[in-house]
């Protein structure tokens, strides 16, 4: 927050492209993921991104409740996105925001193209997100952990989804950004695809972006989720060639 | 075949006849794809109000009303103004819209007005401080969708856009710590016209200004607030599909020249454009 | 606002009768009434009355909703008074408040007399009344206006409900107060009537009024909603003679 | 026929029935069809209330409780003190009551409770101010429906009277804007007795002080709230029916003939009378 | 409340075991019962245990509602523990706080061993517990004048259920705390009993107790409840064997 | 016969059978019945929080953050820091937690461990004051039951009580009414440590830590918390059973020796003990 009174005097970029924080303006920052540390959830993820941190629980398919929500050819997909109040700088109020309540609904939108829902008539199939640590970028890796919970639960999916932020710092496009950069850059561009088909499943943007600079993003975005994808491949691949229990925590 | 996860049944036999009367590339009202309806703009219409519109889109109408008020500035922006955007799906609006608080899509929709006028960064927030970290003006936007047929988002942001480019906020005079308004007015600091524009996307079709039927049909919209510049400020995709990185620069380019088109009615209607 | 501190000094009624605007003692303020303008709901109408501003739509009669809810033998209506955010003075918190809820009991009990609810068993006839400028006597512009929308939705009525609010300034009664009679006159009365049956459907007080005082109030309420019933004839006859969509705003 | 709108079947035919009996100018309970039930009024229950009263209406119970707090005036009225009345319908009171925020019924009632003491004007809210623009008392009235066998708007009203009249506030000490409240105390200034009293029309016949079984049949009910000189301060038609103007005009005779006998009880049982 | 800035200097006991009310360390507050005086519930009881005064009534059994809370092979028993707005030295706001959410649970769990609700399939008794005067003690005395009211609605119950809290002033284990006790005191533990068959439905504790203050405590509650076992049964053989209606209130 | 009140048919069958294998003192999952799950503490886990902790017993997982800001204090007791708790059940730790404002059951769980923390008066509130009456520390600890497979009070309370001993707030430097926040740090002033342990009822056996499908079958918790010198700071009893006399004494002794042992494990987890 102190950052905010001097913002204009302090650039996010240094003259040969490097960050605040050291990374390069294609550089992602470090991301752990770790699959099934929750016993009680039909699947469970785990995501560092920075110093974001995130808990996703799935439960499910399971009878839709209330009752009224069942769809007889389809499951429904629930989602929540909810950050945890010591999760921010101030403490934030448990009650859910106007802002956890539309990214509830990208979210779920950005599930839903990958999961095969017809398979599982009447049901619910619930995804609970939820923010430990918020250091931007929540909704992006909220998303690549729910993938990871969804397949750890067996829902059957047609592709993987994983999401980045890009943005733009000093008049240059970047990858995932971290809150500084979030505050005090020029716009905030987070984007889910799903990577085998190829396809946008979240878009939003706050900021000033060119048609060049938008078309540059969505590139950089790519190649965000195809490096996440990796990750989440082999993230599951540890899971199921471990008979330990994964550690969340260090 | 991922089209049809979040639309009944019925719908997606209308979708399939609608793709191919579409593939003709005429609508069933007779636009073509990428064509906007007809906009009428009102303003001024409630003297209670610090500002007010009315928009017009085909048999789609949304007012906005505008009250501004004194407060406290966010402790982390002490020199700005403040602008709160809130929306209502009036019951008038459609048998589907119950009265009460509002619902996920309703708060989507007004957090996407919300964002086209404030991340363009077209008002000067600056311009709205009284007395730096105690006191500045706060514009309330409220805005009511009042008719549907279709494309409620556009017309609630063109609704609270011209809202804002007609409201007046008084002058004051600062002695010390007290503020005093004058009876003079000024307008509201906006320097740029943020328009948004809405596509849907019916089967393999891009569809500028969706219908109320065309919605019904359509699993994905995306909305693009532009400027004059080309500049794009706020982008949202809503709906249970996916789109192709084409895809989304074909938006661009549909919501660039309807959003050109829509400022020079608003201009022409408001005889105001940002100063 | 600022009459309030020296609202003594100040009086709402000239020696010869005539009040701050420039009405007489039994004189409406300015009506405007229009029929069907929204295209989406059953029926609809737009009143002004001076400076009061309100739009009401009606939908149904539609099943019922929730289902408990519905009746065997007649339809249920359900009413909502509602006052948009910008209408007033200072902003109004959208939620609404006890006296937006009692309003809305009251209205919806002076128009059931006139609808002929037991013709659509298991129905709901919904009249929503939303109130875009507020200027005192919006209660009864509400009812004027929620009969022409039911008139128009087709659904069948016993007589009209036309209402006016009479109240008593400097000592005289007096029809139709605007804000600032209300708010600094002596006594405030609503009346809601079927002009045919000669019946009141709606009634309230608040202020001082002696016996012979609310008699004559009720008598000049009478002849109030005797020119509302007139107004709304005419703005029905104008819908139903009009082929082009009617204008709500000049 | 209109009668019949909000009342179910069995009501109708019991309502048949009941018009017949009402004809002969004897009602259920033997009263006639001006007469009020027995009032039976208590003060001062509460220790920890600046004022309480129970109200017993025949077996209708209503308790009022009174708290007494420095806070600031309204912008509008800067010398004057707030009435803000409280209405619950316990969930003892009636098997068809349910604990929880009141609903527009319990809402109305404690509406038309305010109004009748706030409307008369009988309380000298100036004399609630401590410094004007700052800090003014304010009047908390909470009151319960215990029991219920009808007509507990009446009780409600009365007991809030009551508590209103036999309230005490203290005096305070004005040091600049320092207020120091004192031992003494002083009776919440009113110089005048509102009291509310309720008609309701069953069949064609209009009925004081409706009992639970009454007020089942009835589809109109009328609370008008009367001081001594024979002013009329507040009026509420209540229910799915209409009534002409010749009614109304009985009400108020009917409500004010009976006000005037419940202030001589309400006097003699408090030993106080307003200012 | 100006007690408790200087609430150190102010002993609660004197060295000859006197409590500031003058009562002796074992000594019960002075209580009254009566049963009954509410007409239209299926049974109701009041007390006054000192300055608190609680009202009791209760409904049932009656069909439960909403219907899906009804239980196939026993009747649901359903509390409301709520204070006045009036009852405490500051207004409290109706709205009911998460303390008598606890506390309408706790009362609830002290109840039900008692009550026999297999014999009332599918059906709700509720139980509704006004507190119009809060001197200490309140969910004790609520459930005592609970269990009366139960009793008069003619609910088989396998025994009676009385409650006190007992407490620590000065190191000693005192009977029935009162709100100056409760507010400076060590320690307050209300206890709940079945008298018949000796065993506790209701324990809390907050406070600071050693094993042998503990065990003291509780057999202090034990005579406790043992006196007001013996009010219980006198409240109810008046009800019985007076034909007149109960007063409330003197 | 008292026990079935609150447990389903199949639960009361399970329970009958239960109740046979405890004879044998060995529990489903290998333990004795006064036997405690192996614990895990991890601490400081969350940079942004001013103190965290995570506590698995178990397959049951709780989480605790801390927030602390500078606020006024209550006003009676002006020299008094101030302590907040607040758990939710998240939907992730069971298929029966449903998002949403806590229920009962978390409602109670939540004070229960504010309890444990407040009553013991092993935190220093007054080492908490600014400046008297007006600026106090107001510590907000929020907890998540994360994994639930029994115990999850137990789990909460550690999970807050570990939170607290290595939180830590800033030094400030007071200067009239001014307060200025210092870069160091000091711990929360903890005397003692008080430890909750929950004992369960199943049939006519004390279970120590009971897990999820013993809770499932049990109709009585008590859940006492005791410090290091014996004395009992805080009990609960949770269910709608009753216990006897010498079981509450039973319970306090099983209490005060696993509290004994968890409090050994705590110091040697955090590497600290309270001052």
């Amino acid at each position: 927050m102190v950052e905010a009174a001097d913002s204009g005097s302090k650039p996010l970029l240094s003259p040969d492209g490097i960050r605040t924080d050291g990374r390069k303006i294609d550089e992602m920052r470090k991301v752990k993921m770790e699959v099934g540390l929750l016993k009680n959830c039909s699947g469970s993820a785990y995501i560092e991104q920075g110093k974001t941190k995130i808990i996703v629980a799935v439960h499910g398919p399971r009878e839709a409740h209330p009752k009224h929500l069942a769809q007889p050819g389809r499951a429904i997909l629930r989602t929540r996105y909810h950050m945890a109040p010591f999760s921010t700088s101030d403490r934030k109020s448990p009650a859910p925001s106007r802002r956890e309540i539309e990214i509830t609904k990208v979210i779920r939108e950005a599930l839903e193209p990958a999961v095969m829902l017809d398979e599982f008539p009447k049901t619910s199939i619930d995804v609970f997100i939820e923010v430990l640590q918020a250091d931007a970028g929540t909704r992006s890796a909220g998303i690549t952990a729910a993938a990871l919970a969804l397949a750890e639960a067996g829902i059957p999916m047609r592709d993987m989804v994983a999401a980045v932020a890009v943005g733009k710092l000093e008049g240059r496009v970047v990858m995932d950004l971290n809150e500084e950069e979030d505050e005090h850059g020029q716009a905030d561009m987070p984007v889910a695809m799903m990577p085998n088909v190829n396809r946008i499943t979240l878009l939003q943007l706050n900021g000033r972006l060119t048609r060049a600079e938008f078309e540059e993003g969505l590139s950089m975005a790519r190649r965000g989720v195809d490096q996440l994808y990796e990750m989440q491949k082999q993230a599951l691949r540890e899971k199921y060639t471990s008979s330990e229990p994964a550690q969340e925590e260090d | 075949m991922d089209s049809v996860n979040s639309i009944s049944e019925a719908a997606s036999l209308r979708l399939r006849d609608l793709n191919a009367v579409l593939a003709t590339g005429v609508r069933e009202d007779g636009r073509k794809l990428d064509e906007y309806r007809n906009i009428d703009i009102k303003t001024n219409l409630y003297e209670k109000a610090d500002g007010s519109a009315m928009v017009r889109i085909g048999n789609t109408v949304a007012v906005a009303g505008i009250k501004i008020a004194r407060g406290a500035p966010f402790p982390d922006t002490p020199n700005d103004g403040v602008l709160t955007v809130s929306l209502e799906l009036l019951p008038h609006a459609s048998p589907d819209f119950e009265p009460g608080p509002p619902d996920e899509g309703a708060i989507e929709m007004s957090r996407v007005v919300d964002r086209g006028l404030r991340e363009s960064k077209s008002i000067k927030y600056n311009e709205l401080c009284i007395i730096p970290g105690k006191s500045v003006w706060i514009i309330y936007v409220d805005v009511y969708a009042l008719d549907h047929d279709g494309n409620l988002q556009d017309a609630a942001g063109l609704a609270a856009l011209a809202a804002v480019l007609t409201a007046k906020l008084p002058e004051v005079k600062i002695e010390g710590d007290t503020v005093t308004e004058l009876e003079t007015k000024r307008p509201i600091p906006i320097v740029e016209t943020p328009v948004p524009v809405t596509v849907a996307k019916v089967g393999d079709h891009l569809l500028v200004d969706p219908s109320a039927a065309e919605e019904e049909v359509s699993s994905v919209r995306v909305t693009m607030t532009t400027i004059e510049s080309g500049v794009v400020a706020s982008i949202q995709k809503s709906g249970s599909d996916s789109i192709t990185m084409e895809e989304a620069l074909k938006i661009y380019d549909l919501a660039f020249a309807r959003a050109k088109e829509i400022r020079g009615k608003l201009t022409a209607a408001l005889g105001v454009s940002p100063a």
